[in-house]
């Protein structure tokens, strides 16, 4: 059995889902920026296997893989900072507590 | 002469220019004064009065006569609707008995109403009425006697419910008009009917729609086209018509009532002319009725049947105006039967004896009650014979007139005896002959029962006016000559028979050689005269023998069925409690909880829908993601799905 | 003829409710009042001027105006959606009815409508507004558009000034009316998409879609379009699954806007069969007649028995109602010229009749602050005038000759009874009309109920100082008796001005 | 070589998938945060095995320490005692979770896969492309990061500048953010 690209596929569309899985049921909402840190991981291995088995010349994957990087982390930065803010507002980082939204 | 045939329009219009003038001289005030009311109503009845002796003679010498004229009054594409007048030898005889009869009764109600608030109320709708009934009268086509057959219906609901802050008297003028829209309603189905099948004949034809002239001819193609069976439903819907309008089985039941109106309104509409529209719509519909020998079977039942059954009735009413309704309904009854055997001219020559001795009854009895201060039960009258001798006299003409024992009533119901003796109808003769027994009996009883006697009654007796004996003496004498004048006796002298004057196809000239059936009927009104006079007339009661105890006791089933009308208004009372209210009243909660609950239904449902949805909105984030992905999914799906198929 | 324009007719009423509703003019009731009356004075007589000017033997439509705001194009001219009126034999009669109608409500509204009345004479005129160019509207999306607009004076004159539960009749009335208009949007859409999709140019003209259809739609597409149509006309005329708003609404609005509802606006579900579904569907008209004929029948007996059943004076007058809008049905559904006449004229003898008995209700409910039949009683003896107006307006409704609903009812009647229309159906034409025909009976049987129990028997000792009716309403009822009367003995006045389109009409179908 | 290169994948993948399941359902927060740095550590030598070693390096350092760290952080400044309670959410939206993330698996796998046809089969639309010769000398010297460099200044100059932008506001915003409300409750 060849290692292929699918395999990095298959594995990435796993992570996906089980990120997707946790920023659906989880509560804590640290837990949910974790999820989607993972989700964005699943992303990042997508690009390099295409980078990889396709166009390893140019390694655009690659460098896909680290605008995402970088826009995670002002992301996680931000997202951290908000919690922050709210936390301070609420004392809670429970989810359920947020809902404003409400209709 | 020929003036009075070329502008007979003036009959009728002038009732209707005194209508308008009473209504709108009322209404804007113009006038207060009693007076002129009765002269614009009289008068306008007189002219007519005058106008219809000069048709009459018109008529008599000129043989054959049919002057008809048409306006188009509603013009369609394809229909083309007239009214007109048409002047024959029926409807001169008719306007003679209607301007009469009126024209006396309209100087009765003067007396008879003076005291009253609605006076000139009560003669607009006189005047109406007055108008309606001529118009009737001088239709030339079906169409245009339909109009006005529901105009003379409408002017007797004002004038029954005259009087309308007496709830009964309310509800009989709603019973009365609502029967009789169940006769129109089977008129209109069958002129639609009558119409729909000849309507190729009258497209061909130049006619007037309708027009009775040449209804025949229409009604045999229609014959043709509906096949026997459908023609005989056609014409039983044209008969539903005079069935209400004459108060026959089994619509006869709102003419009784119909007496809840003031007295000179019973002698007019419900004695002498209106009811008798029936017949003379009969008449006009002769052509059409004589093709179906099956409905002329069923006419004459519903006609044997009505005199029977309300002869029965009458016998033992109490009520002197009561009692007087039935025997006009038994008399209707003999007409109709007349019609259906086909002895046309039998039966109008009844009408017309009829109308005359019906209305001075009834204005007699209007008489009595009037001097009694509104007592109407014959319990408590008794001995005023001496008190009011004119009314007393003119009653017993009038009542041996309508027994068939003397004067008019004997010659027209002769003439209708011996047409059903010559027409084999045997057992319709032995009904009408015991109808006859039952008429004079109960005649003379209400006779002895007012006239004769002991006074029974406690109110203040004062004497009726000669403004109300007049009418009285002047129409003893129509009861009384009519008959004889024209029953063919006088042949000799130049007055020509009824029948030779009134005929259907061609004149009949019977001799009445066979003095049998006369002479049988005279005995027959001559034993129910004894029979009453031996249990009601104290000049006879030594007679009076125990027996009719023992025979009262075994005929009080009898006794019971007749006084309560033979249940024909219980039953009915119970089909309207019992079937058609509740069906209305399911249909009207059918109507609210379940088409409009179901219509609440969706409005609520709706809000509850918007309720369940706005559950997802619960202000979680991870809510609405599920909400997105899933209906992403659901999407790809749908275009996986569209594209695999 | 230049001075008669239909946009001045149409618009005047708007513009003047705009000017009542500034705040410039004065706030006094009497002027208000006199104000709007005298306008709808001037605007009955400006369109009688039509009535006398209109040619009845020219088939087409007359008086045609089309606005045009830039030089030679249309409305939304993407769209072909122009602001175009006309008035045919059929639109003249509601015109001239609608304006009779709204200058004899704001005769009566002096004693019914207390506050607001700035507010309440503008919403009439806007609502006169609305309804003269449904009726007059050449372009279906401008029909559309006015059809609409006309439940929002509605919605507000029923909210504001009725009684009841009125938020729930205002609101059951407005959704009722878009449940149907849903429909009809959606086939004047699909009109539209064929249109384009045939000739490639996009249309919403009636004289375009209906003389100059030369393609043919899919036979399912078409009966979809023409029962989009009718159920939003069967909810307005209204047709008897669909009917239930009426009564609500009818109830609960006060006497005035009772009458223009009954008097003109059910009229629009008959306008719009008329119009639409039998001018522009020949073919599809013929396949449904046995639908209009049977639910005609429905609605004549079914309406007339819940009548028979109600304990409301208001209620029964409505359900009433929706019994003879049964013989517009039934007269169109003949197919053939003397039924849709008798139909059309129906329209007009229901229009002034149910008015008036609308009108008497409301006099009996303000003096008596009852409509149920067991409270009342007698009242002949006090108020004799409106006994008087009484009888006469219940014997036009029930058909009495000689007065404006017998020629009506003797036309559908014949039309029905002798019409083809339903050859090949298992009924016959003629079993549906006797059966109709049993109406005659009940309708006299509830409306004489009313006679008897409103004003006839004992009366209350309550009712004593109960006045007769006011100069005002006098004026009213005798208005509306005078065509009662005047069309029942002359009906081809009436008649012969819509005849001709009529026989255009039934051309159509019986080539 | 092969065979090396299958084990470490299986390894390294069976570790990411265990651990970040671990970082999802772990009870505590921390010990969440350790599983998810466990995943980091595992991509990144995924990315070793998919010729990125550059990748795989900035992966440890931003993900494994910088973003770790900012959890932890925070972690520090919100948690409470009962915060051991925030595990799962049990609400219908939890078994619809479920549902969702495995139809997506399922849709996924289905379209990668060709359908269910052939499972190692690469997708129809993507081409595998051996690299030219230099490409592979160059990688063998000095990996992946002259590649990347190269593009970054050259190709993609203009979204890195945007990036930087991106960082310097995030840097601004994240600070100000934090601040002012820090002053909001502050002044409550």
């Amino acid at each position: 059995m060849e290692l292929g690209l699918v395999h990095y596929l298959i594995l990435a569309a796993i992570l996906f889902c089980i990120g997707i899985l946790g920023v659906i049921i989880s509560r804590n909402i640290i837990k949910i920026l974790i999820s989607i840190e993972i989700m964005l991981n699943a992303v990042n291995i997508n690009f390099a296997a295409f980078a990889n088995f396709g166009d390893l010349d140019e390694a655009k994957g690659q460098v896909f893989a680290i605008f995402i990087m970088a826009v995670a982390a002002a992301e996680i930065a931000l997202g951290l900072a908000i919690l922050i803010a709210c936390y301070n507002n609420r004392h809670s980082v429970d989810i359920e507590d947020y809902t404003s939204l409400k209709g | 002469m020929e003036f009075f045939i070329n502008n007979v329009w003036i009959i009728p219009a002038l009732p209707l220019w005194s209508f308008l003038s009473i209504l709108f001289g009322r209404a804007l005030n113009v006038y207060e004064n009693k007076y002129i009311s009765l002269a614009l109503t009289a008068g306008s009845t007189f002219i007519g009065f005058i106008f219809s002796i000069f048709i009459l003679f018109y008529c008599i010498n000129n043989a054959g006569t049919n002057h008809q004229y048409d306006i188009l009054w509603l013009d369609t594409r394809d229909l083309k609707f007239s009214i007109g007048w048409l002047v024959d030898n029926l409807a001169a005889m008719m306007l003679v008995v209607v301007t009469s009869i009126s024209l006396l009764i309209q100087v009765y109600s003067h007396g008879y109403m003076e005291q009253d608030k609605g006076y000139h109320r009560f003669f607009a709708y006189l005047v109406l009425f007055n108008f309606s009934m001529l118009a009737l009268v001088l239709s030339t086509n079906l169409f245009q006697a339909y109009i006005f057959w529901e105009l003379v219906g409408v002017s007797s609901y004002l004038l029954i419910g005259f009087w309308f802050n007496r709830p009964s008297a309310a509800q009989a003028a709603k019973k009365a008009f609502i029967i009789n829209r169940i006769g129109d309603f089977g008129l209109l189905v069958g002129i639609l009917a009558l119409l729909f099948y000849s309507l190729n004949w009258w497209a061909n034809s130049q006619n007037t729609l309708l027009e009775f002239a040449t209804l025949g001819q229409a009604g045999s193609l229609a014959l043709v086209n509906a096949g026997p069976v459908l023609f005989g439903f056609l014409t039983l819907g044209l008969l539903l018509g005079p069935i209400a309008k004459s108060a026959q089985i089994p619509l006869h039941t709102w003419l009784a009532d119909a007496m809840e109106g003031p007295t000179p309104i019973s002698a007019l509409i419900h004695a002498a002319t209106m009811v008798a529209a029936g017949v003379y719509l009969i008449a006009r519909l002769y052509p059409v009725f004589e093709l179906s020998p099956q409905t002329m079977t069923i006419m004459a039942w519903v006609g044997g049947a009505t005199a029977f059954v309300a002869a029965t009735i009458a016998i033992t009413q109490t009520d002197i105006k009561k009692c007087l309704a039935y025997s006009t309904c038994s008399q209707l009854g003999y007409m109709i039967l007349a019609m259906g055997i086909g002895a046309y001219s039998a039966g109008l020559f009844h009408l017309m004896t009829h109308a005359y001795f019906k209305a001075m009854l009834f204005l007699c009895s209007g008489a009595v009650i009037h001097s009694l201060a509104d007592q109407q039960n014959m319990k408590y009258m008794g001995g005023l014979r001496k008190k009011m001798p004119i009314v007393a006299y003119t009653y017993l003409i009038g009542t041996l007139a309508i027994s068939g024992l003397l004067f008019s009533g004997f010659w027209s119901k002769e003439a209708i005896l011996s047409s059903l003796y010559t027409q084999g109808e045997n057992l319709l003769l032995v009904i009408a002959l015991i109808t006859a027994f039952m008429t004079a009996y109960y005649m003379f009883r209400s006779y002895f029962m007012t006239f004769e006697g002991e006074y029974r009654g406690h109110a203040r007796f004062h004497k009726p006016s000669k403004v109300m004996t007049m009418p009285l003496i002047i129409l003893a004498v129509p009861s009384a000559i009519t008959g004889f004048i024209f029953s063919g006796n006088l042949n000799l002298i130049g007055i020509k028979s009824f029948d030779s004057f009134v005929f259907y196809g061609h004149a009949l000239h019977e001799a009445h050689t066979d003095l049998f059936l006369p002479i049988c009927s005279l005995i027959i009104a001559l034993l129910g005269f004894l029979l009453a006079g031996i249990i009601y007339w104290d000049k006879l009661k030594s007679l009076y023998c125990n027996c009719f105890d023992a025979i009262q006791r075994y005929t009080i089933p009898l006794y019971r069925l007749s006084v309560n009308k033979w249940y024909f208004d219980d039953f009915y009372n119970l089909l309207i409690k019992y079937l058609i209210l509740p069906i209305s009243e399911f249909i009207s909660i059918f109507d609210k909880y379940i088409i409009d609950g179901f219509v609440n239904l969706c409005g609520i449902s709706t809000l509850y829908k918007g309720k369940a949805i706005s559950l997802l909105q619960n202000g979680n984030v991870q809510t609405y993601l599920v909400t997105a992905l899933l209906s992403f999914i659901a999407v790809i799906i749908l275009i996986f799905l569209i594209f695999i198929i | 003829m230049e001075f008669l324009s239909l946009n001045i007719l149409i618009f005047a009423p708007l513009i003047v409710a705009g000017i009542i509703l500034s705040p410039l003019f004065p706030n006094d009731k009497i002027i208000v009042r006199r104000f709007a009356k005298g306008f709808s004075g001037i605007l009955f007589i400006y369109s009688i001027l039509f009535l006398l000017f209109f040619d009845p033997y020219n088939t087409d439509y007359q008086f045609k105006e089309n606005i045009k705001f830039f030089s030679d194009t249309n409305w939304i001219e993407p769209l072909g959606i122009s602001l175009g009126f006309g008035l045919d034999g059929i639109s003249i009669m509601l015109v001239v009815l609608a304006t009779f109608l709204v200058m004899l409500a704001l005769i009566v509204s002096k004693k019914s409508i207390t506050t607001k009345h700035k507010l309440y004479y503008s919403l009439i005129l806007a609502l006169t507004t609305a309804i003269l160019g449904m009726v007059t509207a050449r372009d279906l999306f401008l029909f559309f558009l006015f059809w609409e607009l006309e439940l929002i004076p509605m919605y507000f004159l029923i909210l504001i000034w009725g009684t009841g539960k009125k938020e729930y009749s205002a609101m059951k009335f407005v959704l009722y009316t878009f449940f149907g208009s849903l429909f009809m949007l959606g086939s004047i859409l699909l009109l539209n998409y064929f249109h384009v999709l045939n000739t490639g140019i996009s249309t919403f003209s009636i004289e375009a879609l209906t003389y100059s259809r030369h393609y043919e739609i899919p036979f399912l597409f078409e009966s979809l379009i023409f029962l989009g149509f009718f159920i939003a006309f069967a909810v307005k005329l209204p047709i008897v699954p669909l009917h239930t708003w009426l009564p609500n609404a009818h109830v609960d609005a006060p006497t005035p806007v009772s009458m223009l509802l009954a008097g003109i606006l059910l009229k629009m579900g008959g306008y719009g069969l008329i119009r639409f579904n039998i001018q522009m569907f020949p073919e599809m008209i013929k396949v449904f007649a046995p639908m209009l004929i049977i639910s005609g029948v429905i609605n004549i007996i079914y309406a007339a028995l819940v009548a028979l059943a109600q304990k409301d004076l208001k209620l029964l007058i409505a359900y009433s109602s929706v019994s003879h809008m049964g013989f517009v049905l039934l007269g169109l559904g003949a197919l053939n010229s003397i039924g849709i006449t008798g139909a059309m004229f129906q329209m007009i003898a229901h229009g002034l009749i149910s008015a008036g008995l609308f009108l008497i209700v409301g006099v009996i409910y303000f003096r008596t602050k009852t409509r149920v039949f067991s409270h009342l009683g007698g009242l002949g003896q006090v108020m004799p005038k409106a006994f008087y107006f009484t009888i006469l307006l219940a014997f036009a409704s029930l058909g009495l000759p000689l007065l404006i609903g017998f020629a009506a009812e003797v036309m559908i009647f014949y039309g029905a009874f002798t019409s083809n229309s339903l050859d090949g159906f298992v009924l016959s034409n003629q079993l549906m009309t006797a059966l109709a025909a049993i109406s005659i009976v009940i309708t006299a049987a509830y409306l004489l109920w009313v006679l008897q129990k409103v004003f006839m028997g004992n009366m209350f000792e309550k009712w004593q100082k109960v006045q007769d009716i006011t100069p005002h309403e006098t004026i009213a009822l005798t208005f509306l008796s005078i065509p009662i009367v005047l069309f029942g003995l002359y009906p081809e006045g009436v008649t012969s001005l819509f005849l001709p389109f009529v026989d255009s009409l039934v051309s159509y179908f019986t080539l | 070589m092969e065979v090396l290169q299958l084990l470490f994948f299986g390894m390294f993948a069976l570790v990411i998938v265990i651990s970040a399941l671990g970082a999802i359902f772990c009870r505590n927060i921390v010990h969440s945060i350790v599983s998810l740095v466990i995943t980091f550590l595992s991509i990144s030598g995924i990315f070793i095995l998919l010729n990125a070693d550059f990748l795989a390096i900035t992966q440890i350092i931003i993900y494994a320490v910088g973003i770790t760290i900012l959890l932890i952080f925070s972690v520090m400044f919100t948690t409470t005692k009962d915060d051991n309670k925030l595990w799962l959410a049990f609400a219908p939206r939890t078994l619809l979770a479920f549902v969702v993330a495995g139809s997506l698996f399922i849709l996924l796998i289905f379209n990668i896969t060709n359908k269910f046809t052939d499972f190692n089969k690469n997708p129809e639309s993507f081409i595998i492309k051996a690299p030219k010769e230099s490409t592979i000398e160059l990688l063998k010297e000095q990996g992946t990061t002259p590649i990347i460099g190269k593009q970054l200044l050259t190709k993609y100059v203009l979204p890195f500048e945007v990036l930087s932008i991106l960082l310097l506001g995030v840097i601004i915003g994240a600070a100000v953010i934090a601040k002012k409300e820090n002053n909001n409750s502050q002044e409550r």
